[in-house]
């Protein structure tokens, strides 16, 4: 057997492998561990990293391709960005690869700048808190129908940057929480009440058409189900209010 | 077989333009019979091919045409007796707007080119040491955030939704044969009047078919302000 | 009148300054104006960029150290970084400096991964994108009138696309929504501000009056175009530079 194509990042000369690593991790959105890295760097022109029966990795570990060679790379831009006082390193934590500031500029940064810090919430963030903030209670299962992905750590980080709290408990199965928008969430977004949450008809004219009747079916399952639990639930919503 | 080359026109405004300038014409000035002549061809050619035809275009067709009547009328004048405006003068304004854009289109298809392999760094990890405000926290960022969540939801089952006009042109290819040949002629301008958009464009996609099938047929008098569709002669 | 203390910044070597402000913007999640960015720089350790008054500028100027002097270093760090073939590049677009992956890496990289490639707006996206750009805000009736054709799935795919938001509401009958354009949108036309969208031609010069090629036939035409992009595509593939 013989490989049709390498891969276009093992075609490359190896300064250039190094490189393209680098600046590779540097466009990702999230860390890359090493077999998730492996498939993005396997993979052809003809087959994308999903497709990954197709790579053929004992082949490319037979010419020598495989991660160690990866983790060997990563090792020689550290060495590399180290030794020419590059400010950039490539850090394996929170479950992968990424490009971070080296240690020695971190801190000059840090020196530099001691501002307000100016963000964006992610897609996933803004998406995550409008169907809290329109569903609301609603359970992670109830969000995770919507959006289709697990959202744990989503939910997690809306409730550390303050936007979200637990409001409850559903009696369903397993009685998950069920989560609602904070006032900190109002003040972000200009909103004095939740009241003053754009309506579905407003959504209409933003072309909702099929999914927008999906969305009421869910509104009102939903309503049905807060009632409910307004009901079981009034002792305690009191606990978890800060 | 035909090889038939079809460029695939943004709207009705970027067919005339291409007409204008293939054909060298003055945009302020536009021979008002000949591009109808030509924009109703194109129209009829995309029916034949059975492209999905946009309610635009024939929007279009029947606006030409209104205007060649009127063009075709001694010049109407206002009480001071100047001539009232040229009829075109909308037209030309709509052309020429549209042409502004889409040479600005062209510089702009040239930028995202030379700008489309800079890309930014993506994660920047869960570091809330410092303070932080977030710029994009508006109403309006959180209902496109809900619309796309819920639009994705349905994303699977969703297809193309054509909008349903309640009057089929088969319907209303029998309905024009039928009041045709009951009155003798109708006046197609009269004939629309005052309908709605849907019924303008179905009664016109009717009357092409009918046209071409030679059901129907169309004159119009040089003195007159409109289109008569009158009954085929039966030369048998 | 006397500095009390040089800004950290402006104490660090030429040669630190130079990475540190590269590592800096390495930092930022929005891109940074020459005003935002002078004050980060020119902020002390007992005085953060946002107690602005504090800052002694006309004493940092008359050392030398003004915008002028940060634009340089960022024209410097750029030449460096081209000439040791570094896969970072300082752009102002979309507002301000942000740290960018050069354009040869950048390419690179998306040969690797091809989730990252933008792709390009279609036509009917492009003039759509351009109305909205030139004449917002704008509703989506406004656009119409331009275009002539309906317009709704299209500004709904370029608000999906982040080019395009909400950004107001007419008082014309229907209240319907005005549109405007996004920092993305900039950034995806290396725009600085809207204002540097070219010049619209005027009315005037848009007449036909200069003999343009006529005489071809629709088929003759539509090859032409085709061929035309072929050529470009290939001409872009060895076009590395930054």
């Amino acid at each position: 057997m013989e490989l049709k194509d390498l891969p276009y990042f093992f075609s490359l000369p190896k300064q250039e492998q190094k490189i393209a690593l680098e600046a590779l991790l540097f466009t990702m959105e999230e860390p890359l561990d090493i077999n998730r890295l492996m498939k993005i760097l396997a993979s052809n022109e003809s087959n994308s990293a999903d497709e990954q029966d197709i790579i053929e990795y004992e082949l490319l570990d037979k010419i020598g391709f495989n991660r160690d060679y990866v983790r060997d790379i990563i090792n020689e831009i550290n060495n590399d960005n180290s030794d020419n006082d590059r400010p950039f390193r490539i850090l394996e934590s929170g479950g992968g690869y990424s490009l971070v500031t080296s240690r020695k500029y971190g801190k000059i940064v840090g020196k530099i700048n001691k501002n307000v810090v100016r963000r964006k919430l992610s897609n996933a963030n803004l998406e995550t808190i409008a169907i809290i903030a329109y569903r609301q209670p609603i359970s992670r299962p109830g969000v995770e129908s919507i959006r289709g992905v697990n959202s744990k750590e989503i939910i997690n980080g809306l409730i550390d940057k303050g936007y979200v709290r637990i409001i409850g408990k559903s009696d369903a199965p397993g009685n998950p929480y069920l989560y609602g928008t904070t006032v900190e969430f109002l003040k972000a977004f200009g909103l004095n009440t939740l009241e003053d949450l754009p309506k579905l008809k407003e959504l209409k004219e933003l072309g909702f058409t099929e999914a927008e009747e999906a969305g009421f079916t869910l509104r009102i399952e939903m309503e049905e189900e807060t009632k409910q639990i307004e009901e079981e639930n009034v002792s305690n919503d009191n606990e978890y209010e800060d | 077989m035909y090889r038939i080359h079809l460029p695939n026109f943004e709207g009705p405004f970027d067919l005339l333009l291409y007409f204008i300038r293939r054909d060298e014409l003055d945009i302020y000035d536009i021979p008002i019979s000949r591009i109808t002549e030509e924009f109703l061809s194109y129209v009829r050619v995309m029916k034949l091919l059975d492209l999905e035809l946009a309610g635009e275009f024939i929007l279009m067709a029947s606006t030409l045409m209104y205007i060649k009547a009127r063009l075709l009328l001694p010049k109407p004048k206002d009480e001071n007796g100047d001539e009232i405006e040229d009829p075109r003068t909308e037209l030309v304004q709509k052309l020429l707007e549209y042409k502004q854009i889409k040479e600005a289109t062209e510089d702009m298809r040239i930028s995202e080119e030379n700008n489309l392999n800079y890309h930014e760094r993506n994660y920047f990890g869960n570091d809330e040491s410092a303070e932080v405000v977030y710029t994009n926290t508006t109403m309006f960022d959180l209902l496109t955030a809900f619309k796309t969540a819920v639009d994705r939801l349905d994303n699977a089952v969703q297809e193309h939704v054509v909008e349903l006009i309640p009057i089929s042109v088969e319907e209303q290819k029998e309905e024009l044969v039928k009041i045709v040949n009951m009155k003798g002629r109708i006046k197609f301008l009269d004939f629309m009047k005052d309908k709605p958009k849907a019924f303008i464009v179905v009664t016109f996609l009717a009357l092409l078919e009918l046209i071409r099938s030679q059901e129907l047929f169309i004159t119009q008098d040089d003195l007159f302000e409109d289109i008569i569709i009158s009954p085929t002669l039966n030369l048998n």
